[in-house]
């Protein structure tokens, strides 16, 4: 290439221009994104804010001093809701933990451990998404009450840890993977038991794995209905998603704004683990390969 | 504390149906405060068997004794070594401070002891205003220093090292490498180092195993490997830059044999050359050894490449009939691509036979 | 923490659980277990097909529930496979308190009872007094002059967000009863049976005159253009959009939009839904053009109430539970329908009249809504039910057919434009016939 | 390596004669570490579907505890229902068009975030959090902004510009429901896309792409040849497990349009669901989810091969 | 092809509110066909310096111009020159055939012709057999082979390499060092060459430019950054093992120059001394010019420490009055700890300024 060769940009831009429309270009899909992703949250608080007779007849976009409203929020305090919610912290919680725990020693064991047809396992257990669970409420049902664990938020999240697992495996195999055996070959030296060098030496490590199976767990156990369903039948366990909809079947009057009140309340906690978690999220992912 | 002895070591790996033999019945006992380097090409087993010494992987046949505590079925965790990796095995996590103390902690050593032992550690390896950082802020250097500092603080019986300044840089590695010598003084243990860099080979150890193919090709004092290596390989491995070669033919042997290179005839005036008249053999030589004469009569011609100066010395490179040839010259010399000729110093020509590569005499 | 089935209380699934029934059942449970030493579990059965998915669970899992709540036909399959307990003597105690039952519904085969019941559901039209004044409207007689309003209504600048009817259109539940009326008031059967022989009435025949069912189909999707999304609009939903003004008119039961809103603007103190539950008027369903009001095939209202599964763990403390909840005293029996007002018309026929009833708060505060009460059972369901002899096919084949879902899904069909009407009868008619001949062989009819 | 460690776990306090046993200890301590995860997949996977498919091979009514024997009828049932074949197809269309549809916009967006300075940490939190928060609200915020009276983007499709009419919900629309039902999904699922390909994006070094561009490589050249390549491998399975996710999803269809308007987005979960609440045929229900299972893992299979997602494209250096 | 002139290069990093100027004001000239290295501890702004010239980074001030034309504000893209990073770079995905061919394939040549350039340069750099292979499977010296290659087959105009070699070991690079020079020669172009290696900067450049806190130290050819450092930093870092320093004092200058180091005295018979009389001096000495004596009382007093045998030649670390002093001493010296003295050999004494570190003369 010399100097008069014809500019190598895209379409024939020269480097200069093509940078200066890739600037644009970037600019403009912000604000798409900005638009589009985070219009449906800001429009649920915006309606969270204005009064409920409004919400159901006009258009507002931002809740004036005259349509302005706390009252909303008044439907976070009846019992109900505030036990649906306080269950599904404490699921969210505890599949959190359950996850994040099994998962790290089954992750490790397939990281470190050899042992006949491991390469297979985690793909064996993907193949479980594969299954519609529909149908599955009535055996379900049954197996949990068999186990005793029917009704209780522990046998809830033993469900809920158990559908993050396959997912959960995969990242921590893979995770660990990447975290140098000299490591724990150095614990060893010192004199760590194979326990204490994975305890000291592999779980600190695998922090952003960490985070990012329990983000996995967590989007699960907050999002979930089907098994808070069937496996918390009573009113008093249950969670937010199954207990919103009862809610809504039961309530005579549930203006949307209330809906948008409960909503934007439950939008909250994952929006702030979205912020501060995000750098090590995203480290956690880096998996590439089934 | 104790000596190592290594009995008919060997390792053999399994992968996927092959057989790869890593280490072949090695032998080699290392004495008490001895400071033995286990040196040779990458892929030579020198991990391999360091591991094995370390416990860190269990030999197929052969044994490791501590002494006289036969260790060769002990977990790691059992041995009291201390061990420093190729990649400097810091814990990410923990500061300077904590990583030199875990070893302790491990062992159930109180608060303030640990602290008092990390510092003294700290203070003979100069890092003692680095102990609050974490392994990421640091040189390589210094990483290797702290590596150092972890299993100097637990006293251990044994020193093993795999390599510790591979990723170092030159100026680095010859600032480490005193430090190196001092801590394993200091404790008096057996040392085993492992390296692939035959300089860190010759200059830290009180004997030098060269390993090649899982086998031990020598094991002798720098010097002795330096001057009289038993083999073409520990010829060319050991020194830089490294032994030049060349095919001669031994010509007829009375009292002194008549050697025969390239047409250029030298009396080598030694004994035990008696079977070999009329022989080929492979002829070699340090660099340092060989004169570049003008007159191109004079010896081998050899056309000039390229001059590496480096200040006290120039390697100068020569195009010959047997290949590209590195002569040590002057710091002055400068061949501007002319015609040479290559003399050799008789008096350090080293014999090997052509097929086996063993020293001849 | 309650386990589902698996312990020994009394397990009792309702649905009869918005906010005042919950701490009426709570105080009730804790009250009952004092006397009794019997442990009440109650649990919240949740609105159409979340109930149907929980017993399925039980059932299936072989732990079936003591007692559960819902009308007849919807148990049927239950009743059917002879998991139902009968109650006679349980219905006794409770008229000797209460008065008699006074409907001639479905409640079992011949003397067996297999249901307690709670309340009756009278379908009716409702509709905004105070918008038909505003706009000049008539009170609705055919299904043209419901049209012809709903277009007013939906059209009228004073009530901009108001549409003209509340149509249901989603596949299950209200659609499905709303075009079971809509057919009855066009004269023919809504389920599309009649007796082969009237007198006799041993053997059950198809009768679903195709000219009238696609009017109907027709009507319901001219109806559709006044409605709000209907596939949203279902039982629950079609109140809150009552109390919210969001129509002018809809098919109901009873006087339940009444009763909610009036709740609602009590506990909100709102004087606008005062202003609504007041001028929220109840007729009986328009005919279809000249279909007259005799030929009304409706016969009698749906029964709602408990069922004791007798392979439950404890049927016989279950039946004492109800026995001690409607059978002692007439007061107690009217705080159950305090909870819901308006929803239910008593089913004993002494609670109406009773001053324990009349005094309830919610009607010294809206007269109004008894007065649409008593006028739901004397009127509507006096003069304007059981008018056609041949519409009372009670029968176990009557019952299969209830609660078939094609009826609701032809409503869906056309409202969404994925049938035309006489593709959505064709198929109709077809499903008809497959399951009444299902019917049939099961019941040998 | 690890292979190698086996002997540092060290024996419990009862004797065990390791050496004698036919396994290594090494392998019992590997299968400890999974059992928790085997035992939990035996109570959500295994049980449930073998039960699942114990159950095909019967007539079941829900209500009735009763199962009659029925062999494979069921199954040439289901290949007879009417809806069945209609199902399928817009499960796959639904499958599809979302798959690609996240697929395109999670990636864009995955791009779009690792490029821009300011800004940057809450928008992807705001972007991350549709992922995060639950289906229902997604479902509620939807129907409220579709709601005929008072939503804002039914005032903007109908009244500005004037895609459907003014008081008919474009939920209940046949032209729009499946449409709307793919866009609100991928809302919330592009997201998945995104978490992972930024993922990825921000380990891809500079000096990658100024190798290219000292070559003379633009923007486009630079994506191609060195973005893509290494997205290529999560990509593949991003693919894989979206696909199978929105081919199983169930309840955004049913809180949205409870497979309506019609059938216009009944899949075969919604068909299956409806078979066991509506139809209440249990047996039957269960043998459309074996045929769901069976194709989705026919076509796994298939993807597997053509693709194979488990190899590492190599990137580490 | 166009010589590369650097005017006033300055780079000023903002970092957090701080600003880290990284280049200062660097003025460099490379001609046509020339190899200048620029050398320079870790952080002193070599490679910002590089990345200016690249376009990667955009100077604060100061202009680049290729020949006559100025590039300064020019993309990288449009200054059609070669770059060599440190880490290698290679596209993973892609053999090493493919990321030879890549430039190429940017700049729209046939397949033919992208095959033939290809396999010209493998074979220039003995890659050939390589040219299936991914990256991965190969070593670190091949893969900068290869990078090599995929600069080489563009036939740039100007050639820049940042510390291409650090990762590799000893031996690889003093493999690749003649590789380098001869594909820089064969192209013929200005080329730039970071390292912070002294031995890589002295035998491959025709000029080596010592850089230092982000200022030009000395721009000379190896020999004479060598043998007259114009600062005590360049002596320093110039030459393995550096040079070692002394305090030292001038005494009386007439003619020749009496230095006293020690208690030593030195004549020097040099000019430009005139002005130092009486005054303190850094005296700087390399190691092979001083001499080990066994009689303590002939120079400074030392005590031997270490030895390190090369093999040709031993350095021996001595603590003395002035710090831990090395001196190279021949192969078979082994000091044993006892007592010696430093002589030196007065010829190549180098003299600096105290304070400023400014060569005296
Ligand atoms: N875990 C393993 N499985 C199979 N083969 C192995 C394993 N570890 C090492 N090897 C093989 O054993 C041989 C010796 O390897 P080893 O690591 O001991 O060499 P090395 O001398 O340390 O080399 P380097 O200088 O590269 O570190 C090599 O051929 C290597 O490929
Ligand atoms: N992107 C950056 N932002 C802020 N400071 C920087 C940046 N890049 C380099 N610096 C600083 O500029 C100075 C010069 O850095 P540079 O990378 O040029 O050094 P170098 O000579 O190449 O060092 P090395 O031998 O370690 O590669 C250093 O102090 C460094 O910390
Ligand atoms: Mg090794
Ligand atoms: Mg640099």
């Amino acid at each position: 290439m010399s100097q008069s060769d014809p500019p190598g940009g895209i379409f024939g831009l020269s480097y200069d221009d093509e940078t200066r429309v890739f600037e644009t270009l970037k600019i403009v899909s912000t604000a798409i994104i900005v638009l589009v992703g985070a219009w449906p949250i800001y429009w649920m608080t915006q309606l969270a804010f204005t009064q409920y007779e409004t919400v159901e007849n006009v258009v507002t976009v931002f809740p004036t001093p005259d349509i302005f409203t706390l009252d909303n929020f008044t439907v976070l305090t009846d019992p109900e809701m505030y036990t649906y919610m306080f269950n599904t912290v404490v699921v969210a919680i505890g599949t959190i933990v359950t996850v994040v725990l099994v998962s790290l020693i089954a992750g490790y064991g397939l990281a470190r451990l050899e042992f006949p047809q491991k390469e297979n396992f985690a793909r064996i257990l993907l193949v479980g998404y594969l299954f519609s669970p529909i149908v599955i409420g009535i055996p379900l049902y049954q197996i949990w009450q068999n186990i005793g664990l029917l009704g209780t938020r522990f046998g809830l999240i033993i469900a809920l840890s158990a559908i993050s697992m396959p997912f959960a495996v995969w990242l921590m195999w893979k995770y660990i993977m990447t975290i140098p055996e000299a490591h724990e070959e150095a614990a060893w030296v010192d004199g760590a038991s194979r326990w204490r060098g994975f305890r000291d030496v592999v779980v600190p490590q695998c922090r952003p794995a960490i985070i990012a199976a329990a983000l996995f767990a967590f989007a699960l156990a907050w999002n979930d209905f089907t098994f808070a369903q069937i496996l918390l039948p009573q009113t008093d366990t249950t969670t937010f998603a199954p207990g919103i909809l009862r809610a809504m079947g039961q309530a005579q009057f549930l203006p949307d704004a209330y809906l948008m009140a409960i909503s934007l309340a439950m939008t909250l906690p994952p929006l702030l683990f979205a912020y501060f978690m995000q750098s090590y999220l995203l480290k956690g992912f880096q998996v590439r390969a089934l | 504390m104790p000596d190592i002895e290594i009995r008919n070591l060997t390792k053999v790996y399994e992968e996927s149906g092959n057989k790869i033999v890593a280490v072949d019945d090695v032998d080699l006992t290392i004495k008490d405060g001895e400071f033995v380097t286990l040196v040779g090409p990458s892929g030579c087993g020198k991990t391999t068997t360091l591991r094995c010494v370390a416990g860190l992987n269990k030999p197929t046949s052969g044994t490791i004794t501590f002494g006289d505590r036969d260790v060769t079925d002990k977990p790691v965790q059992e041995r009291n070594i201390a061990l420093l990796f190729q990649d400097i095995a810091l814990y990410p996590h923990m500061s300077v401070q904590e990583n030199m103390a875990y070893g302790l902690k491990i062992a159930g050593f109180s608060r303030e002891e640990r602290i008092a032992r990390v510092e003294e550690a700290a203070e003979l390896l100069q890092i003692t205003d680095q102990l609050e950082k974490m392994p990421a802020d640091l040189s390589g250097g210094q990483q290797q220093r702290v590596a150092l500092g972890r299993s100097l603080v637990r006293d251990p019986e044994i020193f093993l090292f795999d390599e510790p300044m591979s990723d170092l840089d030159a100026k680095l590695k010859a600032e480490l490498r005193p430090v190196i010598e001092k801590v394993t003084d200091e404790i008096g243990c057996p040392t085993l180092y492992v390296t692939h860099d035959q300089e860190e080979a010759m200059t830290m150890s009180d004997r030098v195993a060269v390993i090649n193919g899982g086998e031990l090709a020598q094991v002798a004092p720098p010097k002795e490997v330096y001057d009289e290596p038993n083999s073409q390989f520990v010829s060319q491995f050991i020194g830089q830059p490294s032994t030049q070669f060349f095919d001669g033919n031994v010509g007829s042997v009375n009292g002194t044999a008549e050697l025969d290179v390239g047409g250029y005839a030298y009396d080598l005036s030694r004994d035990g050359l008696e079977g070999w008249a009329g022989e080929d053999v492979r002829v070699g030589l340090r660099p340092q050894y060989i004169r570049v004469s003008e007159d191109t009569e004079a010896g081998i011609p050899a056309t000039h490449l390229l001059d590496e100066p480096l200040g006290d010395a120039t390697h100068s490179f020569f195009d010959t009939e047997f290949g590209e040839i590195v002569v040590v010259t002057d710091p002055d010399f400068d061949g501007n691509g002319k015609e040479y000729s290559l003399v050799f110093d008789d008096e350090y020509i080293q014999l090997f036979d052509t097929d086996s590569g063993v020293r001849i005499v | 923490l309650g386990g589902g089935g698996g312990d020994d209380d009394v397990h009792f699934i309702t649905d009869y659980y918005t906010d005042p029934w919950q701490s009426l059942w709570g105080d009730l449970e804790s009250e009952f277990e004092d006397e009794t030493d019997i442990p009440m579990n109650i649990e919240e059965g949740g609105m159409s097909g979340t109930q149907e998915g929980r017993l399925a669970q039980l059932i299936q899992s072989g732990n079936p529930p003591d007692a559960n709540t819902s009308t007849f036909d919807q148990v049927a399959d239950i009743w059917e496979t002879d998991q139902l307990d009968t109650v006679n003597d349980v219905v006794s105690s409770i008229e000797e308190v209460n008065g008699e039952i006074n409907t001639d519904a479905f409640l079992g085969d011949g003397d067996n009872l297999y249901q307690i019941p709670h309340g009756l559901y009278v379908s009716n039209f409702h509709y905004r007094a105070d918008v038909y004044n505003e706009l000049g409207l008539d009170v609705p007689e055919t299904f043209s002059d419901v049209l012809e309003n709903a277009e007013a209504i939906d059209n009228s600048d004073e009530y901009p967000d108001m549409r003209g009817y509340g149509l249901a259109g989603a596949p299950t539940g209200k659609s499905q009863d709303e075009i079971l009326v809509m057919l009855a008031s066009s004269g023919i059967s809504g389920i599309g049976l009649r007796w082969q022989d009237p007198d006799a009435r041993e053997q059950l025949e198809i009768h679903w005159p195709e000219d009238t069912v696609t009017e109907v189909l027709q009507y319901i999707k001219d109806l559709s253009q006044y409605s709000p999304d209907p596939t949203t609009i279902d039982w629950a939903g079609s109140l809150s959009d009552w109390v919210q003004g969001n129509y002018g008119q809809g098919y109901h039961l009873n006087a339940w939009p009444v009763g909610v809103t009036a709740q609602t603007a009590e506990a909100q103190d709102s004087d606008g839904l005062r202003a609504v539950a007041e001028n929220t008027e109840i007729i009986p369903y328009p005919m279809l053009d000249g279909v007259d009001p005799s030929e009304n095939w409706l016969s009698a209202p749906a029964p709602d109430g408990y069922h004791i599964f007798s392979n439950g763990d404890r049927p016989d403390d279950a039946k004492e539970w109800f026995e001690w909840l409607y059978a002692d005293s007439i007061e107690q029996t009217v705080s159950f329908y305090q909870t819901d007002p308006g929803r239910f018309l008593p089913v004993y026929s002494d609670v109406i009249g009773s001053d324990a009833f009349q005094n309830q708060d919610i009607f010294q505060a809206h007269p109004h809504l008894l007065e649409k009460l008593e006028y739901v059972q004397d009127e509507i369901w006096g003069n304007h039910y059981g008018n056609v002899d041949e519409a009372n096919i009670s029968s176990p084949e009557a019952l299969y057919m209830q609660r078939q879902w094609f009826y609701g899904e032809m409503v869906n069909r056309v409202v969404t434009d994925s049938n035309t009407v006489q593709e959505a009868y064709d198929w109709g008619y077809s499903q008809l016939e497959e399951a009444f001949g299902e019917a049939q062989e099961t019941f040998g009819g | 390596m690890a292979s190698e460690t086996g002997e540092s776990i060290r024996p419990g306090r009862a004797y065990i004669p390791w050496d004698d046993l036919p396994v290594k200890r090494e392998t019992v301590a590997g299968v400890a570490t999974v059992l928790p995860v085997v035992i939990l997949y035996l109570l959500i996977a295994v049980l449930p579907v073998a039960f699942a498919f114990w159950a095909s091979l019967h007539e079941i009514h829900t209500l009735n505890p009763e199962w009659q024997w029925a062999g494979l009828s069921n199954y040439r049932e289901v290949l007879n229902i009417s809806t069945f074949w209609g199902s399928l197809w817009r499960g796959i269309v639904y499958m599809v068009g979302s798959t690609l549809l996240q697929l395109g916009v999670g990636l864009w967006m995955a791009l779009v975030l690792n490029r821009i300075t300011r800004g940057q940490k809450l928008l992807t939190a705001v972007v991350f959090t549709a992922y995060l928060i639950p289906t229902i609200i997604v479902s509620l915020v939807a129907m409220r902004v579709f709601d005929p009276a008072g939503g804002v983007f039914q005032m903007i499709g109908a009244e500005w510009l004037g895609l459907w009419g003014g008081r008919e919900g474009p939920l209940g629309s046949r032209d729009w429901a499946m449409r709307l039902l793919i866009l609100i999904g991928t809302w919330k699922f592009a997201v998945f896309v995104t978490i992972f390909t930024l993922a990825q994006l921000r380990a891809v070094p500079d000096r990658f792409y100024e190798a290219a561009k000292v070559c003379g490589a633009n923007r486009w050249q630079m994506f191609r040849d060195i973005t893509l390549p290494r997205l290529m491998g999560i990509v593949l399975v991003v693919v894989l497990l979206r696909s199978v996710f929105m081919f199983n999803k169930f309840d955004i269809i049913w809180q949205l349009t409870e497979g309506g308007p019609g059938n216009a987005t009944t899949t075969l979960p919604v068909l299956a669901y409806k078979t066991v609440y509506t139809g209440q045929e249990y047996g039957l229900a269960n043998a459309i989810s074996v045929v769901m299972f069976l194709f989705l893992l026919a076509s796994a299979i298939i993807y597997f091969k053509l693709f194979n997602p488990s190899e590492e494209v190599e990137t580490t250096t």
